[in-house]
């Protein structure tokens, strides 16, 4: 068995520790900096000061103030986004599991039509003719994680209807709220937990691009996204302005990819069996 | 086989009509569609005019109808930026990013599917810890920003390659190693794994049983089974690299479908990005169709079935 | 089995010594084949009988070196096929002769061939590898080996898959695999436990017919002494990864020494008696990381004594070719 | 006496009360075909009119190959598979029409053990919520009653009421087999549909399991429905047999008798299919040929025709009489 990934966990807590209590943390305020201070280089570099330890962007913010706001947007969102995914994913996938049938045929074909638009056009459409906000951007990041929760569960169930344990409740006399929720879903929540862990790398990246692409959630909240589209034009002269935001997210995507992958080891027994 | 083949092209077509009542549900539900076109020095004739070529007084359901018989024909209204037909405008952008596609679709399939068998082989060697690294890098870095990172190493620092553009044929290799990067991440992952599946496998015992020598165990007996799940999920994930190209060409000045779809979106030019949108899915669904059609022809569960 | 006398005059083809294989796990070191030895004619068949665990199945895939390594490890004795010690071969060497001159017949004949690849390509392969004979020969040799064991309309179900074909069917296809190139040891590690009866029989007929036809010294690893009944010339028990008692077949049956022979014999139904009340073996098989010192049946024995637990039996003689490990022969 | 279907009714010396009666049991499973509108091609008859009685106290015992329909009729009884005609009988009373009162005393007069061990008990709940479960659904019992009967039950299957707080996977096969007859004793029930019980078992640990299964009888006064394949299995436990063939049962009697005196050619081959119990028995040389048919278009005339060997020219014409050849034994071949 593999080992506790500790160094992911500790940049997990971190991420969330930041987002969280960002204002307390955060050494400056990260929408205002004095252009006198401007693009000044991380603080071991040359011409760097402690007083800026990764440095200023081109108007003069504190990086590090800004990089530690960031944590926040992409928290909220992938809390929210999943929570409003995981549940459409969860109900359409135990109906359509369970039920089979025409609930079942209609659901994964929206399962597969969904799938088969890119998220960030859609993501794009949506922006354009609704406008930019936060509920626009979770709402879109829903759409984009619900289908492989659906998915997921609906495999999950279709296999544990088959177990004989399932059979012998109906032969119990058990109704099918109580099969449903004593015997299907709690051998769903594995599977969840694992997938959830790695959905949130995945709406953390769609929401960066979408801030990148400048259809994030709209400013003045600094988003890591939006922070890298900044430095874009002077990687030539302050190549930390697009560097360190860009390294944070893929410093919290690449833990919750290892921490997942270990969840998963750990608790889907068909893949244990894998070593 | 025709079943199934029948099947898949059904989805695709059902694929296309939804994103194309996603895109005139959202072209009413951002307001009067006449707004887009049209401005208060338009005369009344104008706006009357475009009232009967939208079938605005009609019912929506008929002012659906009028949008996808003028989509049939490649009609999607007239860029606002460009002032000419968007399909026009497409056509021009469209074979740069086919270009680029192509080129990240092969650096994912060059990289990611040797080192995914010889990962899942050699399991536990440098060989399996680099396609492990390559692995997480490509699943968890933006591809923005990987493309900048290589932009700042490769033109910036070390002078090797150019920053943007297209003009030089050594032009494309930043934008395609950036885009095919998650693409070839995820090859190496499901290759890795179901490799491992197949070579432990009743099947793959006998054969050793056999006297057939390892090599071509692994190169016959388990590459094409491996295949399987990695086709299940390229249908998928080929829908990443449109995604991607979008960011991709923003990032390297990309003349391609991409760019063109943020510049629409920057410039509020609804006709030219909805027709994006729907080239974009049209290419999407006919790759995603050509890889339903590679499995059938591997997996003879599904030939036969 | 009229003709014991006969096969005992037989040369020997296989002879195991000793033979030790280990798995290095999270538990600790699994002895799963633990110091076996026997041998085997030419046309004769050995049952090698044993539960899930018992070492019966490592034992036969050590003899092929097909031991996942790791974790698995043959850490001593000596497998010798003809006189040649196949546990100091070198992996290319063994090729040669898995297949052609030891063969193995795998239980599960739904998982067992590859699901991608035609009949014909599966059966032919063995073929091409082990013989040198022109492309277009090896259909025909396909052909001819599918016929062998009975599969009806070969020539047209030879393009078939794995898949439109049923268990029985491709279960045949794997037998054909086995006999394809005329293989002197033939090992059939429990081919008949998912078959239907009646398939069963037709299955077991067919692997008489195919031993005696070509005096093929055969294996048969099965956890069902009415297999072994039907099928062998003799019998090995196996039990914690160590042979346990070992004769022909009927001094095992008619004088069953080892109380594990004697317990699992007596709690089988019959089904030409009436039987009252069936013996019951009380307890579980051991898990093999956590052996007691002594015999390993000791905590379900019913004739256990002191000594049984301190250290583990050595072999007695009963009656030429017959022993058992237990202290009450002593 | 000559009717053309099988009534597996015990008649011979008996005189047990009529617990469940199945009478003329059809299922059919319908086989469609098309792309988007489904169109029903034809039927899989996998249980094609089936009738039988067990009594109180009696174990009756349905043996056959896969596909013959044993595992469907056994669904059929215990309601997880809705006939497509016949019916079923408790004490006398349709279960079909039933009122949800009487529906609820079906429930906790008929249980069910099945095969796997592995996965008939739900993974994540404690034993004591796995026994008991059908207490909690079908009575209504204090805390405090329910922990005796589960502690109680442990002990009756050889196992110590400790054991209650374990999960499944802290057992073995036999254990969990254990489990599983703790669990569908629990609500007392009068029948209990045991399906394949110990094919799934270790050889060493299946004389326990059908040694313990045989002692609760006694106990508890509870009648089986033996599910197997296993022919000495069935001799061991059963007093009835019934021996089922593409959906119907071909030969029924008592089991001695049945064992003694098979007379069904498919009842013949399937004996002399069985492996010897000690190799100086000499086996009849009666192997069939080919494999079963399909249910979807089964045989016409007598449905075992293509493979017997005794076939006479009315076999593949005309559907065979069911003929009494002792008493309580009957059979259904043109050859009586």
């Amino acid at each position: 068995m593999r080992r506790l990934p500790l160094i992911p966990m500790l940049i997990l807590a971190v991420f969330i520790a930041t987002g969280i209590f960002a204002p307390l943390i955060a050494p400056h305020d990260p929408e205002r900096g004095s252009l006198r201070e401007r693009n000044l280089p991380p603080a071991w570099e040359e011409g760097g000061t402690t007083k800026f330890l990764l440095g200023t962007d081109h108007l003069g913010r504190d990086m590090l103030s800004r990089v530690i706001f960031g944590a926040r947007i992409s928290l909220v969102v992938a809390a929210v986004t999943l929570v409003v995914g995981m549940g459409i994913g969860v109900a359409s996938g135990l109906a359509a599991g369970w039920y089979g049938g025409w609930i079942d045929e209609i659901l994964m074909r929206v399962v597969d039509i969904k799938l088969a638009i890119p998220t960030i056009l859609l993501a794009l459409v949506l922006v354009l003719a609704l406008g930019q906000s936060f509920m626009i951007i979770v709402a879109v990041l829903a759409i984009a994680v619900w289908p492989r929760f659906a998915r997921n569960v609906r495999g999950e169930v279709l296999q544990l209807k088959t177990m004989d344990f399932v059979a012998l409740a109906k032969v119990a006399g058990a109704s099918t709220p109580r099969i449903l929720f004593i015997h299907i879903f709690p051998g769903v929540i594995n599977t969840l937990i694992v997938l959830a862990t790695l959905e949130i790398g995945i709406v953390i990246l769609l929401e960066s691009t979408l801030s990148f692409l400048g259809a994030g959630v709209p400013p003045p909240t600094p988003a890591w996204g939006s922070m890298v589209s900044d430095g874009r034009d002077r990687l030539a002269v302050a190549w930390w302005i697009s560097t360190m935001p860009g390294l944070a997210i893929m410093l919290t995507v690449l833990s919750m990819n290892l921490f997942g992958d270990w969840l998963r080891d750990r608790l889907d027994p068909r893949l244990r069996q894998l070593g | 086989m025709q079943r199934y083949l029948v099947r898949r092209i059904l989805l695709a077509l059902v694929t296309l009509l939804a994103v194309s009542l996603i895109i005139f549900v959202m072209s009413r539900a951002a307001g009067d569609p006449r707004h887009v076109y049209l401005d208060d020095y338009s005369t009344q004739e104008d706006w009357d005019r475009l009232t009967e070529t939208l079938g605005l007084d009609k019912p929506y359901y008929y002012q659906y109808g009028i949008f996808l018989g003028s989509a049939l024909k490649g009609d999607f209204g007239q860029s606002i930026k460009e002032g000419r037909p968007s399909m026009e405008v497409i056509i021009e952008r469209l074979p740069a990013t086919i270009q680029l596609g192509t080129a990240a679709f092969a650096f994912s399939v060059i990289v990611g599917v040797p080192l995914g068998i010889l990962s899942a082989v050699k399991r536990g060697t440098f060989l399996d810890m680099t396609g492990k690294i390559i692995a997480l890098i490509g699943q968890s870095a933006p591809v923005f920003w990987l493309g900048l990172m290589l932009v700042f190493l490769f033109a910036v620092r070390l002078d090797w390659l150019p920053p943007y553009g297209r003009q030089e044929i050594s032009s494309i290799v930043l934008p395609a190693v950036a885009l095919g990067w998650f693409y070839a991440a995820a090859n190496l992952r499901l290759l890795r794994s179901a490799m491992l599946n197949v070579l432990d496998s009743e099947y793959v015992k006998l054969a050793r049983a056999k006297g057939v020598s390892n090599n071509v165990i692994i190169w016959k007996h388990s590459l094409r089974n491996a295949l399987i799940p990695v086709l299940t999920f390229a249908g998928i994930t080929l829908g990443s690299l449109v995604t991607g190209s979008l960011v991709v060409e923003t990032v390297f000045a990309w003349p391609g479908l991409g760019q063109l779809a943020i510049q629409a979106l920057a410039g509020n030019d609804y006709p030219l990005l909805q027709a994006v949108v729907i080239v974009f899915t049209l290419m999407y669904v006919t790759a995603a169709l050509l890889v339903d059609i590679m499995y059938a022809y591997i997996d003879p569960r599904i030939r036969y079935g | 089995m009229s003709t014991n006398s006969t096969i005992k005059d037989n040369p020997v083809v296989l002879q195991v010594e000793g033979l030790k294989t280990y798995f290095e796990t999270r538990w600790g070191t699994v002895k799963a084949v633990d110091g076996v030895s026997f041998d085997l004619r030419k046309g004769e068949t050995l049952g090698i009988v044993g539960e899930s665990g018992s070492g019966k199945s490592v034992t036969m895939l050590s003899v092929m070196r097909l031991i996942p390594s790791p974790p698995g490890q043959i850490v001593e004795g000596r497998v010798l096929l003809e006189g040649q010690d196949l546990v100091d071969l070198s992996e290319k060497e063994m090729g040669a002769i898995r297949g052609s001159q030891i063969a193995l017949i795998i239980q599960d004949p739904m998982t067992s061939l590859n699901p991608v690849f035609s009949i014909g390509n599966q059966v032919g392969e063995a073929i091409k590898i082990h013989q040198d004979i022109p492309k277009r020969t090896v259909l025909q040799q396909v052909l001819d080996v599918l016929r062998k064991v009975n599969i009806p309309a070969a020539d047209t179900r030879v393009r078939d898959y794995p898949h439109q074909m049923s268990g029985g069917m491709r279960q045949r296809v794997v037998g054909a695999i086995g006999i394809s190139c005329e293989p002197m040891v033939l090992i059939a590690d429990e081919p008949t436990t998912s078959l239907d009866v009646t398939i069963q029989a037709q299955y077991l007929k067919l692997l008489k017919e195919l031993q005696e036809a070509s005096d093929i010294a055969l294996i048969f690893i099965t956890h069902d002494f009415g297999i072994v009944a039907k099928m062998c010339d003799r019998v090995a028990v196996m039990y914690a990864g160590k042979i346990v008692e070992m004769g022909d077949v009927r001094d095992i049956f008619n004088n069953p020494s080892h109380p594990y022979t004697e317990a699992l014999l007596s709690s089988v139904p019959k089904l030409e008696e009436d039987v009252d009340r069936l013996y019951s073996i009380e307890g579980q098989p051991p898990t093999l990381h956590d052996l007691p010192p002594g015999c390993p049946f000791a905590p379900r024995c019913q004739y256990v004594r002191d000594k049984c637990s301190q250290s583990y039996p050595p072999q007695f003689n009963l009656t030429d070719g017959h022993y058992a490990a237990c202290w009450r022969l002593e | 006496m000559t009717t053309t279907t099988m009534d597996a009714r015990p008649t011979a010396d008996t005189t047990n009360e009529v617990l469940l009666e199945a009478e003329g049991l059809k299922k059919y499973f319908p086989v469609t075909k098309g792309l988007l509108i489904s169109k029903i091609t034809g039927h899989i008859k996998a249980v094609d009119g089936v009738s039988f009685q067990i009594r109180a106290g009696e174990t009756l015992g349905i043996v056959g190959e896969s596909g013959c329909g044993k595992s469907t009729t056994a669904k059929m009884l215990l309601q997880l598979e809705e006939p497509t005609e016949g019916t079923i009988r408790y004490q006398g009373k349709t279960i079909h029409n039933a009122t949800s009162e009487e529906r609820r005393a079906y429930r906790s007069s008929v249980q069910a053990v099945f095969q796997d061990p592995w996965s008939s008990l739900n993974p994540r709940m404690r034993v004591r919520d796995l026994i008991a479960e059908p207490m909690v659904i079908n009575l209504d019992l204090s805390r405090r009653e329910m922990q005796d009967r589960v502690a109680k039950l442990l002990e009756d299957v050889g196992l110590s009421s400790y054991h209650a707080n374990l999960y499944p996977h802290e057992f073995s096969g036999g254990q969990r087999q254990r489990l599983a007859i703790a669990r569908a004793l629990s609500v007392e029930p009068r029948v209990i549909v045991l399906d394949e019980p110990v094919s799934a078992l270790d050889v060493s640990i299946r004389a326990q399991i059908m040694n313990l299964l045989k002692d609760l009888q006694e106990e508890y006064n509870v009648s089986y429905l033996l599910i197997a394949h296993h022919l000495a299995t069935v001799r061991y436990m059963c007093d009835w047999v019934a021996v089922m063939y593409l959906g119907q049962i071909v030969e029924f009697g008592p089991t001695r008798e049945l064992f003694e005196n098979a007379s069904h050619p498919y009842t013949k081959a399937l004996m002399n299919a069985a492996l010897p119990s000690h190799p100086d028995i000499e086996q009849e040389e009666m192997i069939l040929t080919g494999e079963v048919p399909s249910p979807l278009n089964p045989p016409e005339g007598c449905r075992f025709h293509p493979r017997c060997p005794f076939v006479i020219d009315q076999c593949p014409t005309a559907i065979p009489q069911v003929t009494e050849l002792a008493p309580g034994h009957m059979v259904s071949c043109h050859l009586y």
